[in-house]
C-alpha cells in the first residue's frame, strides 16, 4: 500500500470521527447537486425534445402586424407569397386563445381542416361541425373521456356543445397538452373570423437556406407582416432552455452561490482542533504536501460521493419520478402542466462541467486554508 | 374525340417519363469523385451524371461536377462525353434534381456551396433572374453556353 | 486499509451505476427517436404546431415563438419573460369571463 | 567517534524584528553521545522547550549549526527537515498530543504513513511496540475512553514506531502522579538499555535525579550551563 492510500485511509477515519458534521456537509452538497443536475438534465431533455419535434413546424410562419399588434392576415397575403420561387405550399392556419377563469388556463384552439389521421391520437379529428379533439392534459385535468361533450361559450356569448371525438395521447403531452382541435369552418364561426382572413400563414419553404432570403422578400412586399423562420423557433427553444442563459442560469447561478457559501463556511471556519492536528501530524514526521494530501483526500472524498449520488439522484428525479419536485418550479401557475414523459438528452460535458464547477472549488476550499498551518513550523505544538 | 386525344397525350408523357432514364439517388458512403467529399449531407447540392451503360456518378456540387465533365476523358475515366445519358442538378428552388437542359446556371452569387463559390442551377428564366436579383448573381447562362473558363475557381 | 477500500468500493458503485444509467438513457433515446420523435414530427407537421404546450397561462407563455414584439422582455420571439414576476404573481382573474366546462354524455 | 547531536552556538529568536521579538536560545553550545540520557534543566520560560523543537527539527535556528549524527540540519529545507523527523526522533510530548477519536492502533500508525513500508511491516511493527507497552489488548479503543497513564503508553508507543534513535520528551511527568512518573521512568531505562539516546526537559526532581540520567544542564534565560 502506498503512501497515498495510508494517508486516503487515515483521511476517511478522521472523517468518520466528524460523522455529524460530515454527513451535514454531505448532505448539502448533494442537494445542491442533484438540484443543479435536475436542472441540466429537464432542460436538456426539453430542449433535445423541442430541437427533434419542432423540426416538422412550418419552415415559416407569417404574421400579419396592425400598429405593432398581431392581426389577422388577409387570404389573399397566401397567393402573394405563394408566387414567390422556393415557396411550396403556403396554408392559412386558424387558430386563437380560450381562458378558463376558473383553472386560470389559456387553451389553444386550432381548426383543422385535413381529416386524415394524425399519429397519437385515440379516436379521430373533428369532421362535422360540433366535433372536437383534445389534448391529454385536459381530459385529466377535468376528467372527460371521448364521447363527452365541450361546452365553449363563443364570442357572441352563445354556450356551444361539441362531442369529444379524439383524444392525443399522453406522448404527445409536450405538444398537444391544452390544444383544442375543432373543424376550421366551425372555428370560424366561433370566433366570428371573416372568411378572407386567417391567423397566420404557414410558408413551405424547399430549400432551407433560402428561408432567411424569402423572409426579407416577404417583409419587403409586404411590409406589414412579421415572418418568423423555423430556425428562429428552433432558437426560441435552445435559448429558453439553455443551461446557461435566462431563467435556468438564475436557478443555476443561485444554487451555485449558495453552494459557495457552504464552501467558503467550510473553508474559513478551520477549527483550533483541526490545527492542532496538522501541527501533530507534522511533528511526528508529516511532510507539509502529506498534509495537503491528506486535505486532498478529504475534499475529494466529500465531493465526489456527493457528486456522484447527487447526479444519480437528479437522473431518478427527472426520468424516473417526472420532474416531480422541480416541475412546479419550473411550471410557475401552469395549471395545465404537461406531465413530464422525458426521453433522457444527456450532455456529457455539461454532466462534466458540473463536476467541475463543484468539485473543484470544493477541493480548493479544503486545501488552501490549510496550507498555512501546514507550511509553519510544528514547534507550536509543544507550547500549547 | 377530343377526350381520346388528351387520354392519348396523357399516356405518352407518362410513358415517356417512365422511359426515360431515371437518376438513382446516392446511398451514404458515396463520394465525390472531384473533391472527395461525402454527398449524403449535402443533398441540396447533388448533381449527377448518368451514363449510357447505366453506370451514375455524384457530386457535391455544379462545380465539381462541370469539372468532371469537361475533363472527359479522364486519367481514371476512358468514357468521353458521348457516353453520357443525362445530367441532373439540384435546382436550387424546389431542391429537386432535374435535367440540365431545364435548368439555368447562375454565376457570381452571393450564395456559396459545399465548395465554396458555386454556380447556382435555377429552373426557368424568370426564377433564374429572381434568384440573381436576390443574391447579386452576375451572369445567367443555359447549359450550352458553359464553357470550362466559366466554372467558378474554388 | 479498509476504509480505503470501502471508499472505493462506493466509488466504483455509484460511478457504475450512474453510467448504468446514462447508458439506458441513451437506449431510452434511441428508442424513442426512432419511434416517437417521428410521430410526433409528423403530428406537428400535420397540424402545423409551432410551439410546445408548457406554459398556457398567456398567449407569450403558450406560444413564444409568435408572441407580440412588444411584450415585455421580449427582445426576439421567445426571450424568456415576465421572470421572476410570472413564477410568483398569477393573472386576476377577471369579471364574468367565460370559463370552460364539459357535459357527460347523456346528461341534458 | 562524533558525538549523535552536536550543537554549535545555536541562537533561537522569535517573531523577529518585531515589537514581541522574543530571544529564546542564545549561543547554545553541547553536545550528547550516542545511548546517553540527558536532562534540561530550568524554569518555564527558560528556553528548554526551544532547544527542544530545535534538536527535534521541527524548526530552524536563527544562527549557529547543528549536527545529528553526520547530517548538518540547520538549513535543511523543510521536507528534509521532515524526514529527518520521521527517521531519527520520538517524540513524547508534554500534552501527549494524541488524537483522542481515534483508536490506539489508528494514533501509533499515524507516524507511518508518509513512510513507503508494506502493510505488513507497518502492522509487525505496531504489535511489537503495544506489546512492549502492554497495549495488545486495548488496540482498538479510542484513545479517549483509557486512563491516564495508558494514554501515556500511547504516546510513547506513537514515539518508538519510527524505530527512532533518539528519543525527545518535554516535561513528560508534568501531568503524571507519582506512580505513573514512576511508570514512564521505568520504560525509558528499559529504552536506554536497547541503546536510544534519550533528551529530557524537565523540572520535575523526581525525573532529573533518576539514576538512568547521565549528564545534566541547566537552563536560564536561554543560556545552557552545565549543571552540578
Amino acid at each position: 500500500m502506498s503512501a497515498r492510500l495510508k494517508i486516503l485511509e487515515h483521511a476517511l477515519a478522521s472523517m468518520a470521527r466528524r460523522k455529524q458534521k460530515n454527513f451535514a456537509i454531505i448532505a448539502v452538497y448533494t442537494l445542491t447537486v442533484a438540484t443543479l443536475a435536475s436542472i441540466l438534465f429537464l432542460t436538456q431533455a426539453l430542449r433535445n425534445e423541442a430541437a427533434n419535434v419542432l423540426l416538422g413546424a412550418p419552415d415559416l410562419v407569417v404574421q400579419r402586424l396592425l400598429a405593432g399588434h398581431h392581426d389577422l392576415i388577409p387570404k389573399q397575403y397566401a397567393e402573394q407569397i405563394a408566387k414567390l420561387p422556393g415557396v411550396g405550399k403556403v396554408t392559412p392556419r386558424v387558430w386563437g386563445y380560450y381562458y378558463d377563469s376558473l383553472k386560470k388556463v389559456n387553451f389553444t384552439l386550432l381548426g383543422v381542416n385535413d381529416a386524415s389521421e394524425p399519429p397519437l391520437l385515440a379516436g379521430h379529428l373533428p369532421t362535422s361541425g360540433r366535433q372536437c379533439a383534445l389534448g391529454r392534459g385536459i381530459a385529466d385535468t377535468y376528467g372527460v373521456e371521448i364521447g363527452d361533450s365541450l361546452v365553449l361559450v363563443d364570442s357572441k356569448n352563445r354556450t356551444l356543445l361539441y362531442e369529444i371525438t379524439g383524444l392525443f395521447s399522453h406522448q404527445s403531452s409536450l405538444l398537444t397538452n391544452d390544444l383544442i382541435l375543432l373543424p376550421e369552418a366551425e372555428l370560424r364561426r366561433f370566433f366570428a373570423l371573416p372568411d378572407s382572413q386567417a391567423s397566420d400563414l404557414a410558408v413551405q419553404v424547399y430549400n432551407e437556406q433560402e428561408v432567411s432570403t424569402l423572409a426579407k422578400k416577404i417583409k419587403h412586399q409586404l411590409p406589414d407582416t412579421r415572418p418568423i423562420g423555423k430556425m428562429e423557433i428552433l432558437h426560441t427553444y435552445d435559448t429558453v432552455f439553455n443551461w446557461r442563459s435566462g431563467i435556468m442560469l438564475t436557478i443555476f447561478s443561485s444554487a451555485l452561490i449558495a453552494f459557495c457559501i457552504l464552501a467558503w463556511d467550510k473553508a474559513t471556519g478551520i477549527s483550533a482542533e483541526e490545527k492542532r492536528e496538522i501541527g501533530i501530524l507534522k511533528a511526528i514526521g508529516w511532510e507539509t504536501s502529506d498534509v495537503l494530501l491528506l486535505k486532498f483526500w478529504e475534499g475529494l472524498a466529500v465531493s465526489l460521493s456527493s457528486f456522484l449520488l447527487g447526479t444519480i439522484i437528479a437522473y431518478l428525479h427527472i426520468f424516473f419520478f417526472g420532474a416531480g419536485v422541480l416541475g412546479p418550479v419550473i411550471q410557475g401557475w401552469s395549471v395545465l402542466f404537461p406531465k413530464f414523459d422525458l426521453t433522457p438528452a444527456i450532455d456529457l460535458y455539461q454532466i462534466f462541467a458540473l463536476a467541475g464547477l463543484t468539485i473543484i472549488p470544493y477541493i480548493a476550499c479544503t486545501v488552501i486554508p490549510s496550507w498555512k498551518n501546514a507550511v509553519t513550523d510544528p514547534d507550536s505544538v509543544m507550547r500549547s | 374525340m377530343r377526350i381520346l386525344i388528351y387520354l392519348l397525350l396523357c399516356l405518352l408523357l407518362f410513358s415517356s417519363s417512365c422511359f426515360a432514364k431515371q437518376p438513382q439517388q446516392p446511398d451514404k458512403k458515396e463520394r465525390c469523385p472531384v473533391c472527395g467529399m461525402f454527398i449524403s449531407p449535402y443533398r441540396d447540392w447533388m448533381g449527377t451524371i448518368l451514363f449510357k451503360d447505366d453506370s451514375q456518378l455524384f457530386f457535391d456540387g455544379a462545380k465539381d461536377l462541370f469539372r468532371y465533365y469537361f475533363s472527359l476523358p479522364n486519367k481514371n475515366d476512358s468514357r468521353t462525353r458521348d457516353d453520357i445519358a443525362e445530367i441532373y442538378l439540384t435546382d436550387y428552388y424546389s431542391v429537386r434534381l432535374l435535367p440540365v437542359n431545364q435548368l439555368f446556371l447562375v454565376l457570381g452569387s452571393d450564395v456559396s456551396g459545399p465548395m465554396g463559390h458555386e454556380m447556382i442551377p435555377v429552373t426557368g428564366e424568370e426564377a433564374a433572374k429572381t434568384f440573381a436579383k436576390d443574391h447579386n448573381g452576375q451572369k445567367i447562362i443555359s447549359f450550352e453556353q458553359l464553357t470550362p473558363q466559366l466554372i467558378p475557381k474554388d | 486499509m479498509q476504509r480505503s477500500l470501502a471508499f472505493g468500493a462506493y466509488l466504483l458503485f455509484s460511478s457504475l451505476l450512474l453510467a448504468l444509467l446514462l447508458y439506458s438513457g441513451r437506449q431510452q433515446a434511441d428508442t424513442v427517436a426512432e419511434h416517437y420523435f417521428p410521430a410526433n414530427r409528423q403530428l406537428v407537421k400535420q397540424l402545423g404546431l409551432t410551439d410546445l404546450s408548457i406554459w398556457s397561462e398567456a398567449r407569450y407563455t403558450r406560444h413564444p415563438s409568435q408572441a407580440d414584439l412588444f411584450t415585455a422582455f421580449q427582445d426576439y420571439p421567445g426571450a424568456f419573460d415576465h421572470f421572476p414576476a410570472g413564477s410568483i404573481i398569477g393573472p386576476g382573474c377577471l369579471q364574468g369571463s367565460p370559463s370552460l366546462s364539459f357535459q357527460k354524455r347523456g346528461q341534458p | 567517534m562524533a558525538a549523535l547531536i552536536q550543537a554549535h552556538t545555536l541562537s533561537k529568536i522569535y517573531n523577529r524584528h518585531q515589537a514581541d521579538e522574543v530571544r529564546a536560545l542564545s549561543e547554545v553550545t553541547f553536545s550528547v553521545e550516542a545511548g546517553e540520557a540527558v536532562v534540561l534543566q530550568g524554569p518555564s520560560g527558560s528556553g528548554k522547550t526551544s532547544l527542544l523543537s530545535l534538536i527535534g527539527c521541527m524548526t530552524r535556528p536563527t544562527s549557529g549549526q547543528l549536527r545529528i549524527g553526520e547530517k548538518e540540519v540547520s538549513r535543511l529545507p523543510e521536507p528534509f527537515l521532515a524526514r529527518v523527523r520521521r527517521e531519527t526522533f520520538g517524540f513524547i510530548f508534554q500534552q501527549l498530543n494524541l488524537l483522542r477519536d481515534l483508536s490506539v492502533l489508528d494514533n501509533i500508525l499515524l507516524p507511518l504513513y508518509p513512510a513507503d513500508l508494506k502493510t505488513a511491516e507497518m502492522h509487525s511493527r505496531a504489535e511489537r511496540v503495544l506489546e512492549q507497552l502492554n497495549l495488545l489488548e486495548k488496540q482498538r479503543m479510542k484513545v479517549a475512553q483509557l486512563s491516564g497513564g495508558e494514554q501515556q503508553r500511547v504516546a510513547i508507543a506513537r514515539a518508538l514506531i519510527n524505530q527512532p534513535e533518539i528519543i525527545i520528551a518535554d516535561e513528560p511527568t508534568a501531568h503524571l502522579d507519582s506512580t505513573l512518573s514512576k511508570e514512564l521512568l521505568v520504560i525509558l531505562e528499559h529504552l536506554k538499555k536497547d541503546g536510544k539516546t534519550i533528551v529530557f526537559a524537565t523540572h520535575d526532581p523526581y525525573v532529573y535525579q533518576h539514576r538512568l540520567v547521565d549528564r545534566r544542564f541547566s537552563m536560564h534565560d536561554g543560556v545552557l550551563r552545565k549543571a552540578e
